[in-house]
């Protein structure tokens, strides 16, 4: 065990899968140099064969990915801003996500997507969107979003491993955060979550860099006297149905906090499940605290009025408790 | 370059299988026999073919919508192939994919493909595989006249220019993107001349011909093994029938004329290869005559095993998401 | 008025509209030629430079359509196919969508997407799906689904007057239905759900196609005694929460009913909003009936195992009576 | 081509008004006052100035992430740009866009863009609007090298050519994309020989010689004018400054040698045209003296207004979305 930030236990999990698989790779714009620095040092390791400088062409070495992986690599393709996917969007969606599929399962796609997501101040609209929701409808790839280093690290080993294409979002916002993660093969499994706190008065289902945000309003309820749970799905497909709604049968209310624009986002697709398989359970309507449907705008104060913040989190707990 | 007797009777059987097969196929949608709707490459053979033959079994290849004739020429199997186009299980794809999406990863298939230039960032990460993991295997990636102006296609060049990557791009100039010219949709006369903006070499290349296209393909082939990178080959060539099997009945007007279709035609790229290996007395009419004989059986073949094939279940259509 | 097809209806809205207004144009690949139907006689009517053939280069056009429309145009772009939508996807989610709000409102983006969209038998994967779902978390985009002729002119009227850009989605087997449509100047307001069955003991929201499923569902289940309200929502962006919960009120019981693949499907977003705002007025948990979350098959009974069909639509109106 | 006085030392000022505006912003944002990031273009002011130079006021410009000085040269207001990069409600987006998304619709720019060839589509579309309304304005697209990789330079550049669109492709070749050598990105030397790839002119320029820019502006402005169609123009220049402003802090090791940045700024655009103009006589010392302690007086003018102005209310996030 090691004291890790977010970035670090980037890097250790793609130094460990780099060394225990040759047929991995790293490619994208800047990863040699790694301007966010979640690459940092691959290149001396691994060499620029295998830690590869693209041009600034998203279709296309997001394609080279889908076809490498398709003649027996295992590509890990960096996007270096979340939505700089729209550039690759047929490439992922209509390529990666379904030649599996449409040639009857013979294509193998061990793709690991990997992306920076979110608003951490001043990056405006096409720089900080929350990118996860434009994704989930398309079977056939599998998303992810830690929230801190020993997800991180264990989810991301978990995403280079697998045969199928993941893509892992990874806040701007959480590089710096730091915490205990396990040394060497630590894996998380896709597709369970994780309950962060427990708490018998309300469900509050976090995302990304909102666990933090939904973690620090539940230690200052608890001073009310109001016991939240503050569970972390980690992925949005396949989502951890079954602890959503043991949670839900203990404390009858759930509020979702996503970065995400309400319309269309994993808010809304988890609490659409939730209150079709919950119904009996619900003693309040799910509450969905999610970005305003506007763009994500430049000046600071503009931002956080756009992204759910620790009084709006708070809002909506009171809100379901009645 | 001296082209054996069997690369070229080989070449003969397969342009042969590739007309019959997609003859076949346009008479059973025409019959209402075959439901979907497929493209077929008749008048187009030689390029497939030329390309194919200059491949090795380990080769890959990538294709379009337009795909029986790569697929065929790749070797792939007439009975699978019709099976996925009847919606079979039995089919490719287990009729998963039908015409657009067949694939044999065990020929080197990489699959055709729905979208137009989508398949060549593919061809390109393929031929990145064989580079990294230092095999002298080459990708064929075929494409249209109308994919080379997609993003995809500047992209993929300017990828395995720089990378120094063992692909052959096969641009078929078939004349047309759906039903529009090539010449009012593309800024150059020849597609071969954006080669240049990418650093490679680029040769307009008679795309009716098989032997040309052969040499052009081998000659691309060697030096991608020997790791000097992509080509670009535009195969001037000519869609006899329409984009779609059947669009006579939804499309009003016409977008060529009967004459060029007619000067087409009797360039068709099987009889002039009869011609030159006849005139050249390299095999006999008979030899021929048998290779086509044989081709027809074969297709007669795989649409008897696709009618006989059953459908596939509906609880199959949950299967083959995953690798599980 | 007069029997029109839905294609019919879609000429009549662009030629009206072109007639009027000299700054539209459409342009799209092959609309000239127009191989569905629904741009035939355009170019005889109104001439090569505002009926203009593209290249094969998505991306470029539709940028092209949003350039055209800060410069004072209002151009009509049609993605012949909407999978195809993915390859232009940043010129729609990241600038059309943005511009405007980005720049403090200076821009103005009269722009109409049209595009031909879901399972009409036999085209797979890659030309086959509801793509609608990918546009919902974009704030700046109105979505327009109509499920008739009639709606189908008066929505893509308003559409191509409206000053900001909208997608209309155009189911590629309703072409050939057929009704009464209004002549001349016809509108139907963006944003405005249409009852098109009154019903007290369930209301099924349905989308596109799902309409014209859900309409036969509810006559044969009128048979049995059981008054279905069925709703189309019409746009999805902005969505009718009023029409949806006053229905609610009456019912009690919802079920929507989309072709979209479940996860983060239209239905979901649907869902969510009304069990948080109805919850209530809800006697049963909301039904979704959508897509399996698999691509779309090729062969014709895998595709009807995916697609919401009759029986499925009908079971699940059963489910949520109890 | 002789240029007037008028237009040398417009050109003079400008390139004045871009270098001190951006130098401020360096050092506004190394002192923490300004929070967000930006990308300075100091050291190519020449390209942006010399295109701009050619163009009316009619005339419109797409601009890019590193856009301040496209603006600037188009004649864009210190002080609502200084305002935007500030957040402030007085801001040309009134706060919303911030240095990657300033726009000025009234002066004919169409906005800086954060989508590396975002903006290149939509400068084709602008120019479509000029030739459908019978007008005979052009669009000038700014671009980097890095954006000459992109899909959407291949797929707009072909578009303007077969509808011979009244634009000017502008690559800004600056020898790097973010910290990527242009040499190991992109296929050709020279991205000028691209337009061969769209049967269009396409020149190199020197990039930080502003009357060269300005005589092959204005020729490929008079081109369009005449429904000639595109030119794409590569202007090599480079950039002093880092990728982004304060990018010392978190990257590691430099990816360009200081002899290299030394060589470049040795040809300082700025200086270059003031030898000129002053071995020519045609301007005296003191004159451009007082235009460049005017430009620095703007820019102190425009950080005070900045200053001065009110952030926006949260409340007005929801403003701007729609046209009603
Ligand atoms: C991205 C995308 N855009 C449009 C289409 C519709 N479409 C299918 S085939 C075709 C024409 C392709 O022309 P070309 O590349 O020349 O190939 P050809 O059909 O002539 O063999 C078009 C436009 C598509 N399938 N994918
Ligand atoms: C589609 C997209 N990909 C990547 C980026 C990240 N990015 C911002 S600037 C830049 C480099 C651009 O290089 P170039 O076009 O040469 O312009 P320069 O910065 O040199 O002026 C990159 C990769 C982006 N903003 N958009
Ligand atoms: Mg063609
Ligand atoms: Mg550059």
């Amino acid at each position: 065990m090691a004291q890790l930030t977010f970035l670090q236990a980037i890097r250790a999990a793609l130094s460990e899968e780099m060394e225990r698989d040759p047929s991995t790779f790293i490619l994208g714009e800047d990863v040699a140099l790694s301007a966010f620095g979640s690459t940092r040092g691959l290149l001396e390791r691994f060499g620029p064969e295998r830690v590869r400088d693209t041009p600034i062409s998203e279709a296309g070495f997001v394609g080279a990915a889908v076809g490498a992986a398709m003649a027996g690599m295992r590509p890990i393709c960096e996007i270096e801003i979340a939505p700089f996917i729209y550039c690759a969007f047929d490439q992922i969606v209509n390529q990666a996500a379904k030649l599996r599929y449409m040639s009857g399962g013979q294509a193998r796609l061990p793709i690991t997507f990997r992306t920076l997501y979110g608003a951490a101040g001043g990056a405006a609209a096409q720089h900080s969107e929350t990118v996860y929701p434009h994704l989930l409808p398309v079977p056939g790839l599998k998303i992810v979003v830690p929230s801190g280093p020993a997800d991180m690290k264990g989810l991301l080993k978990s995403a280079i491993r697998d045969d199928n294409p993941v893509i892992v979002f990874e806040h701007a916002a959480l590089g710096r955060t730091r915490e205990e993660v396990p040394d060497g093969d630590y894996l998380v499994p896709i597709g369970k979550a994780s309950v962060k706190r427990e708490g018998r008065d309300v469900t509050v289902v976090a995302i990304g860099a909102m666990v933090p945000r939904a973690m620090a309003v539940a230690a200052h309820l608890a001073g009310d006297g109001i016991a939240v749970e503050v569970i972390d799905p980690r992925s949005l497909a396949p989502l951890d149905e079954e602890t959503l709604l043991n949670s839900l049968s203990k404390t009858n209310r759930m509020v979702i906090v996503d970065e995400a624009h309400l319309r269309g986002s994993a808010a809304s697709e988890i609490a659409a499940t939730m209150a079709e398989k919950g119904f009996d359970l619900l003693d309040a309507p799910i509450k969905r605290v999610a970005a305003l449907d506007v763009p994500i705008p430049f000046s600071r104060p503009l931002e956080a009025a756009v992204i759910p913040d620790e009084a709006r989190i708070a809002a909506g707990i009171r809100a379901v408790l009645g | 370059m001296d082209i054996g007797k069997e690369v070229v009777l080989e070449m003969y059987r397969k342009m042969h299988r590739i007309r019959q097969f997609e003859q076949k196929i346009k008479d059973l949608i025409t019959a209402g026999e075959i439901p979907g709707f497929a493209h077929v490459s008749i008048g187009e053979e030689a390029t497939a073919v030329g390309i194919c033959a200059a491949l090795r079994p380990t080769d890959r290849i990538t294709s379009t919508h337009r795909g029986h004739g790569h697929l065929i020429a790749k070797g792939g199997d007439l009975a699978r192939m019709m099976a996925e186009i009847y919606g079979r299980r039995t089919g490719y794809c287990k009729g998963k994919g039908g015409s657009m999406h067949i694939a044999d990863f065990s020929l080197g298939i990489l699959g055709a493909n729905g979208i137009v230039g989508g398949g060549i960032p593919i061809a390109t990460g393929s031929a990145l595989a064989a580079k990294l993991s230092h095999k002298d295997d080459v990708t064929a990636c075929f494409f249209g006249d109308g994919a080379a102006n997609e993003g995809t296609f500047h992209e993929s060049l300017n990828l395995a220019s720089i990378w120094k990557l063992p692909v052959i791009y096969v641009c078929e100039n078939n004349g047309f993107g759906e039903f529009t010219p090539t010449a009012s949709a593309t800024s150059v006369k020849d597609i071969a001349v954006r080669a240049k903006g990418y650093d490679i070499p680029g040769y307009v290349v008679d795309g009716n011909n098989v032997l040309e296209v052969y040499r052009y393909a081998s000659e691309a082939a060697a030096r991608a093994r020997a790791g000097e990178g992509p080509t670009l080959l535009e195969c001037k060539t000519y869609r006899w029938e329409g984009h779609v099997v059947g669009e006579q009945a939804f499309i009003t007007g016409s977008y060529r004329t009967e004459e060029e279709v007619a000067r087409w035609k009797a360039r068709c790229p099987i009889i002039a290869l009869e011609q030159e290996v006849l005139g050249s007395g390299l095999i006999k009419r008979e030899e021929l005559e048998r290779i086509a004989r044989e081709a027809r059986d074969q297709v007669e073949a795989a649409v008897e095993f696709a009618r006989q094939s059953p459908m596939p279940e509906p609880a199959e259509a949950g299967e083959d998401l995953w690798v599980e």
